[in-house]
């Protein structure tokens, strides 16, 4: 029988009818279901064994101690061990992925350039001073006469002691110290906060007084004045009442009052560093600050960035280097500060990759010796500059946390706090390299409180050229941010809870005035230069002033209370 | 040649413009619609972040479009209704327009809510997993059983076309499916109710919404009922603005006047329940529904643009207005008076959905919130204008090739020998 | 209230924030983020397309230079105990644990119609406008207990999920005693506390009895399981004003 | 939707809710495949003939749906209920009982100036059929009708052998734009084709039994039904756009009305006067 076009469609009719039969549709209709579960271009996430691991943040010198939750090797969160941790610790895992991370660059390249340039007039800007390796720094810049440069922070304060505080603009309660140490002792101390806007301290603060921004310093030579006449009145009779008192911040008048007020050597005193080979400390150059140094007199200049605390707007590092072709090498993890400007911009590794020791806290008066140990291997071809200082003197800097270690254990005070079980051992009772186990394990060394005056360090005079001028905002400047990982998107765009670091927020008035809209790209202009930057209108921005965020380029230009302008991009 | 094609696919005796100008007319359109695609392309393979919807504002032009259309399309459901189930024979003349708007609206509305799912390869999970207690399971379930009934009442038009009928096989197909026709109006009237219905209540159950919440019967918010009102009311009106259109746009009379006067009329009886409806449901709504959840209705209207006058537009400008005229005799009499009505009539509705979808998710609803705008994105406006260009091109297509008017032929021999003659004002059967 | 409420609350975890401790960080967002493998933001997102399942808002008292006074909630899904956006759903891609009373979203199962976003009056759900990308790298420190959505579906706070069932793995109890979700964990002030607000001793028990505790939106009778607490009368008044203040928040 | 899917339960609400929609979706599709069962039955037993005539019947105008007897005067107002069948109509049956048997004689053959032979029965589709001696029928255009199509352009015959039923088409003819299929007055099989300007387009074998002409016009019937339809024409002329009605007075029709018509729509004319809408 010949098929007819009946047949071919009964036939059809016929085959659709028999499939619904067979498991293949449901099939079908299940897997469009799972495919659209994990959509092509979706990361399944890597499983594998769930461990812990401890170490201590890097990021400031409060130096967190951190239990990071690891799959194998791989830390897939970080959680506090003491209290929690600010969200630049939570994520800082991710900063080795970090997109603006530097990956090019050649030590050996800028290891000849500094061969060419010789080490004559060689300087050596340290920014996060008082680590083992900011000896070896120092070591070496003494064995070829260099200059060891570092603006280290003098004080440290006795939270536990202090009945009154007064802060001009420090974020005590963000940033500032331990969150576990601060919020521990937050109940027994009465805070004042002096700054123009409520900051995330002033928020928590007992008492927040607001000041014009650039105007800090009425009230502190105020209190001063009504301190040296001897019959305090206003604040300053708040804080002779209500002592022990002490005054954070760094207008000048500051440690005079705290003199006054005495503070030194009992709330204030030096922040105290856990013991160090007497070897060093005669081999050290001393420590000199950038505003001492003579202008053009640095002709070869080597920066510890990786490991910054701190940012020193460029200008003020520029005015220090020679006329004629100055060697800038930077030694960081991000292609976003000094690397702009350095004629060599060496990778280096970052926090959680490489093994490294806190500076001491500024929280605490009790020495700690704590190492931030490596989490994750970090990529090839990072460079360390502490080696390669050392190479250039002929210093070998590569074992000194070790000879560290051996002096404190030899000392043999204090105790080992080790977080992985929560106990205290006194060092005595302990073999040295059980000790230096257990801190390569996210242990910390704490030795007795001392109570020490701290050296009468004046702080550094802000250079007049930023605040003068005749421009029609003020600016009021954020406190130094650590690196944010990728996901801090969460705080400064998908939510406007803090300023961005590229961003600079507006009263409506002045944003007004300048033409920009929330959301917009504008040009931040001050004596220094100028910065491209995003806009938020943001009432709660005193007029006439401009909240500025804290990244490198908006540093550079514009410092606290420095004029500034806003005209729109 | 094209032409004599193109001829031989009209109905006999019908005059229809020459094929260059056909195409002239729908080239426009044409160009809209691909643009739209292009459009709906975008947020396909890209996704919704084309869009100027954000998480505050979910919804966006797209639903108010949907709710809109299916709103007008109701005359579908509604004729049939009438026509098949109640025997309003002179209703017979609109029914193919009404049935062919009403694909255009709900097929439109369809597209557009593909577009609009973040997941369209998921549509069918709202089958497979249905949530028995969501008013939107209850619209995905009805808008798609009754987008097929429509489908299979347009087929009988299109058979009936002058070429296929010659197939046999379609000639006794249209002729058995005509004759069940009625079940099928049966069954869409049941649906259509329904989704109506759901899609007010869609936003009357949205409990944490106070602006929108409102207490009703059984499972179903006061809205349910004022959607199903309001769509029956204006589907009519709709069927009377678009034949008047292209009555005016083709220089043709297609539709007797007892025809459009019977339209008139229910649909301003029915507009005229609805005003009061609404009147009664919005005052129990500012005294009792939202203070009892602690907000003070007044509050809502603080907002501009969103002022009190909205309500007034929404509910006698163009609600009670249209009704009366509709109501009047005299008035819809004069065709400018009951277009006009129509118009007024559909617009009050569709600023309904408006407010139900824009200016709910506009307000406030946590102390700290803020007032939010919203403008819908080109590629949103652009996928808007495609469902407005794909049921243009539909009708045209439909009116030139099928028999939507079956008065056309005699209206065109009464004008030839009478020209003058309006006949009488409905001729009364009830 | 807080007697009658808290027993109406319906399964057993809840928590308090006292709003006087929170100073605005941010920790907790950054911490819930990392925990439940949210993206960073698209270049394109904005406060109101990113994806912040906890989100801290800014509100001030609405004084000026020396009177203003602001404070900070911390924004999160309710786990309301009469959840509006549970049965709007049209797909049951949401539903409430019996067990821990947990508003639970299956974004695998979510058709993107965003019909619970509108009826969340607490506007806590958030939808994956993008699809979700990583900066090279990172996605290796993705958490293996929780799966990344696609692009196009809603997403939540569900308190860690993933934590609550590697403690119910554990099922050792105080392993489940221990749970915590990653953002009351983080917070360094300690102004968040989660816990079983059944169990009279817990902490977040005490707190939900607290005269100065309220809840957001009490009036609409969803029943949020979230307590919120602070001393500051007009940041009560503020929090839960009878009509939404006209001041924009900052968060 | 599925008892086994996760989180399905049982409820009220589901047994309402999955019952209203199930029942919908039988309904729709019994419908549709009732709809395509009986379209199929319908092929099978090819009834898509009459189904078309019955289709085109009901679609023309109310005007020319009348019975013949409204014609002839015999009822105010009829509508024929049997599509122009009145071999099945009881009415027709019971007034022709009345009727005188022979009548020809008083019936002139001329009408209008145009022949309408006497011994000739008349549909009202314009063909004529004609009881031969040797019981055959043969089939012709009616006198208005082939002037309407004047000199066909082309004429479509079916091959002998064809059945032919009463309304159904008996042959297609093409004038100008106008495509019309001439129904045929009779059942029968084609036996042989003559063509349109011959004697007899069509000679047609009827089917066994005896020749049944009662649906067709004769006699006097045909004087008034051509009245009637010279209005009809002059209406159709004059809708599709003719300049001038020029069979105001009744005078004779010219011999070829197409080609006296150029701008009128000469195929919606033949689809009218043709009973083809």
């Amino acid at each position: 029988m010949k098929p007819s076009r009946r047949s071919l469609f009964q036939f059809a009719g016929g085959a659709v009818a028999g499939a619904l039969f067979t498991p293949a549709p449901w099939r079908l209709i299940t897997d469009t279901a799972l495919w659209s579960e994990n959509w092509p271009g979706i990361p399944r996430p890597r499983r594998g064994e769930i461990r812990a691991k401890f170490t201590h943040c890097a990021l400031c010198t409060a130096g967190c101690a951190v239990r990071a939750r690891c799959v194998g090797e791989q830390p897939v969160s970080l959680a506090g061990v003491s209290g929690g941790l600010c969200p630049f610790g939570l994520a800082a895992h991710h900063l080795p992925y970090h997109p603006a991370r530097l990956k090019q660059g050649s030590a050996s390249e800028a290891a000849a350039e500094v061969a060419r340039h010789g080490t004559q007039g060689i300087a050596l800007l340290d920014l996060n001073p008082g680590r083992t390796a900011s000896w070896a720094y120092r070591r070496t810049m003494q064995a070829i006469n260099g200059t060891y440069l570092a603006e280290p922070e003098p004080f440290a304060v006795d939270l536990r002691g202090v009945k009154t505080l007064l802060s001009f603009g420090v974020p005590v309660l963000d940033g500032w110290g331990n969150p576990a140490n601060v919020f521990a002792a937050r109940g027994s101390f009465h805070l004042i906060q002096v700054e123009p806007i409520e900051s995330s301290t002033g928020v928590l603060a007992d008492e927040w007084i607001p000041v014009a921004p650039g105007h800090e310093s009425v009230i502190s030579q105020a209190i001063l004045r009504s301190l040296q006449q001897g019959n305090p009145s206003g604040l300053a009779r708040q804080l002779v009442d209500n002592g022990p008192s002490a005054v954070l911040g760094d207008l000048p008048e500051i440690p005079e009052i705290n003199r006054l007020l005495g503070a030194y050597g009992k709330i204030v005193v030096a922040r105290p560093e856990a013991p160090v080979p007497e070897s060093w400390k005669k081999s050290a150059a001393s420590v000199t600050r950038l505003a001492d140094l003579p202008d053009n007199s640095v002709r070869v200049l080597l920066i510890d960035e990786a490991s910054a605390v701190d940012y020193i707007p460029w200008h003020r590092i520029a005015r220090k280097l020679v006329r004629e072709n100055p060697l800038v090498v930077t030694f960081t993890a991000t292609r976003g500060g000094y690397a702009r400007y350095a004629n060599h911009a060496i990778p280096a590794a970052v926090y959680p990759e490489i093994l490294d020791d806190i500076a001491p806290p500024n929280d605490r008066i009790a020495a700690s010796f704590r190492l931030s140990v490596p989490l994750v291997t970090p990529p090839a071809g990072m460079a360390n500059l502490a080696e390669f200082a050392g190479a250039l003197a002929g210093v070998q800097a590569s074992n000194s946390l070790r000879e560290r270690v051996g002096e404190i254990h030899r000392l043999g005070q204090g105790t080992l706090l080790t977080y992985a079980d929560g106990k205290e051992t006194p060092l005595r009772d302990l073999p040295g390299d059980d000790f230096w186990r257990a801190l390569n394990a996210g242990g910390e060394w704490v030795g007795e409180p001392s109570r020490t005056d701290p050296p009468s360090l004046q702080p550094a005079p802000v250079p007049s050229a930023e605040s003068t001028g005749d421009l029609p905002l003020v600016a009021i400047a954020q406190p130094h941010n650590p690196p944010g990982s990728p996901i801090m998107t969460k705080l400064y765009q998908e939510s406007n809870l803090r300023l961005a670091p590229n961003r600079i927020a507006l009263s409506p008035a002045d944003a007004r005035a300048a033409g920009v809209r929330n959301g917009g790209r504008a040009v931040l202009q001050t004596r220094l230069g100028k910065c491209g930057v995003e806009v938020t209108v943001d009432p709660a921005v005193p007029e006439g002033s401009v909240r500025v965020g804290a990244s490198p380029g908006i540093q550079d230009v514009c410092g606290p209370a420095a004029r500034a302008k806003v005209v729109s991009a | 040649m094209a032409s004599q094609i193109d001829r031989c696919f009209i109905t006999r005796g019908l005059q229809r413009c020459s094929t260059s100008r056909f195409l002239l007319w729908i080239a426009p359109w044409t160009a809209m619609l691909i643009f739209g695609l292009y459009c709906a392309g975008l947020c396909l393979l890209k996704g919704l972040n084309q869009t100027n919807m954000d998480n505050r504002y979910a919804f966006g032009l797209w639903i108010f479009l949907d709710l809109t259309v299916i709103a007008l399309g109701a005359g579908a459901f509604f004729t049939g209704f009438l026509l098949y189930i109640l025997k309003f024979k002179e209703l017979k003349a609109v029914i193919n327009s009404a049935v062919v708007i009403g694909l255009v609206c709900y097929s439109g509305a369809m597209g557009v809510l593909m577009v609009d799912v973040g997941q369209p390869l998921r549509a069918w999970f709202t089958f497979w997993y249905p949530n028995v207690h969501s008013m939107l399971t209850e619209v995905t379930f009805c808008i798609s059983c009754y987008l097929t009934v429509l489908a299979i009442e347009y087929l009988p038009i299109v058979l009936k076309n002058r070429k296929l009928r010659e197939v046999p096989g379609f000639l006794v197909f249209e002729f058995e499916l005509h004759k069940l026709i009625f079940v099928l109006a049966g069954v869409g009237t049941f649906l259509s109710f329904f989704h109506q219905g759901s899609l007010g209540g869609l936003y009357g159950v949205l409990r944490g919404r106070p602006f929108a919440f409102r207490e009703g019967i059984f499972v179903w918010p006061s809205t349910f009922f004022l959607f199903i009102l309001s769509a029956a009311a204006v589907g009519p009106s709709f069927i009377i603005l678009t034949t008047s259109l292209v009555e005016a746009i083709t220089k043709k009379r297609l539709v007797k006047q007892r025809a459009f006067d019977l339209l008139a009329r229910i649909s301003g009886l029915l507009l005229s329940v609805y005003v009061l409806a609404k009147a009664l449901d919005t005052l129990i709504w500012i005294n009792r529904t939202s203070p009892g959840r602690g907000f003070l209705a007044s509050q809502y209207y603080d907002w501009k643009p969103f002022g009190t006058w909205i309500l007034f537009t929404e509910i006698v400008l163009c609600g009670l207005v249209p009704a009366l005229i509709l109501l009047a005799p005299r008035l819809r009499a004069h065709r400018v008076w009951m277009v006009s009505a129509a118009a007024l009539a559909c617009s009050g509705v569709a600023l309904n959905r408006f407010v139900q979808t824009v200016q709910t998710l506009a307000l406030p609803t946590l102390s700290f919130d803020k007032f939010l705008s919203y403008t819908p994105s080109w590629q949103e406006t652009g996928t808007f204008l495609a469902v407005t260009a794909y049921g243009v091109l539909v009708y045209s297509f439909s009116f030139r090739y099928f028999q939507i008017f079956p008065e056309e032929r005699e209206l065109k021999a009464a004008q030839v020998i009478e020209p003058e003659v309006e006949e009488p004002v409905s001729a009364g059967r009830y | 209230m807080s007697t009658e409420t808290s027993k109406k609350a319906a399964g057993r975890y809840g928590m308090t924030i006292d709003i006087d401790r929170c100073n605005g960080c941010g920790s907790c967002m950054v911490a819930c983020a990392v925990e439940n493998n949210v993206p960073p933001a698209e270049s394109g997102a904005t406060d109101r397309t990113g994806i912040t399942w906890i989100r801290v808002f800014q509100i001030d008292n609405g004084g000026r230079g020396a009177e203003k006074r602001s404070a900070f909630i911390p924004m999160l899904c309710q786990h309301c105990g009469d959840a509006p956006c549970v049965s709007v759903c049209p797909q049951q891609a949401i539903d409430v644990n019996p067990v821990t009373g947990i508003v639970e979203q299956m974004p695998e199962r979510c058709l993107g119609c965003r019909y619970c976003m509108v009826a969340c009056p607490y506007h806590a759900r958030y939808f994956n406008w993008w699809d979700p990308a990583w900066p090279a790298g990172m996605e290796k420190t993705l958490n293996p207990d929780v799966a990344p959505r696609m692009r196009g579906v809603v997403e939540k706070c569900n308190f860690c999920h993933g934590r609550w069932h590697a403690a119910k793995q554990a099922g050792t109890s105080d392993s489940l005693s221990a749970y915590v979700p990653a953002c009351a964990e983080a917070c360094p002030t300690r102004a968040i506390r989660f816990g079983n607000l059944d169990a009279p001793a817990a902490d977040v028990a005490l707190g939900s009895q607290d005269p100065d505790s309220f809840r957001l939106l009490e009036s609409i009778d969803t029943d949020p399981k979230i307590y919120y607490r602070s001393k500051k009368k007009w940041v009560r008044e503020a929090a839960n004003a009878p009509r939404p203040g006209k001041e924009t928040p900052r968060g | 939707m599925f008892p086994w899917n996760y989180g399905f339960h049982w409820g009220a609400g589901s047994y309402i809710f999955l019952g209203a929609f199930y029942t919908v979706l039988v309904v729709v599709v019994t419908t549709l495949i009732g709809a395509l069962l009986r379209a199929r039955r319908d092929l099978r037993g090819n009834a898509s003939e009459s189904i078309r005539w019955h289709n085109d019947f009901h679609d023309l105008p109310a005007a020319d749906r009348v019975c013949r007897h409204v014609l002839t005067g015999e009822f105010k107002q009829r509508e024929c209920p049997h599509a122009f069948d009145c071999r099945q109509c009881q009415t027709h049956a019971q007034l022709t009982e009345h009727r005188p048997a022979a009548y020809s004689d008083a019936v002139e053959a001329d009408i209008f100036g145009m022949s309408f032979p006497v011994d000739r029965f008349y549909h009202r589709g314009h063909t004529w059929a004609h009881p031969e001696t040797d019981g055959t029928v043969t089939i012709g255009l009616d006198d208005l009708g082939a002037r309407l199509l004047g000199a066909p352009d082309e004429v479509i015959l079916p091959e002998p052998g064809t059945q032919l039923r009463a309304n159904g088409p008996a042959f297609r003819v093409r004038r100008r734009e106008a495509d019309v299929r001439i129904l045929s007055p009779v059942d029968g099989e084609v036996v042989e084709r003559g063509d349109i300007t011959h004697a007899y387009v069509l000679r047609v074998k009827p089917l066994p039994g005896q020749v049944d002409m009662r649906h067709l016009l004769s006699g006097a019937e045909v004087k008034p039904w051509l009245v009637r339809e010279m209005e009809r024409l002059q209406l159709a002329l004059t809708m599709e756009g003719a300049s001038s009605p020029s069979l105001a007075d009744g005078g004779v029709p010219v011999r070829d009305i197409a080609s006296a018509y150029p701008q009128t729509d000469w195929d919606a004319v033949c689809g009218e006067m043709f009973l083809e809408p």
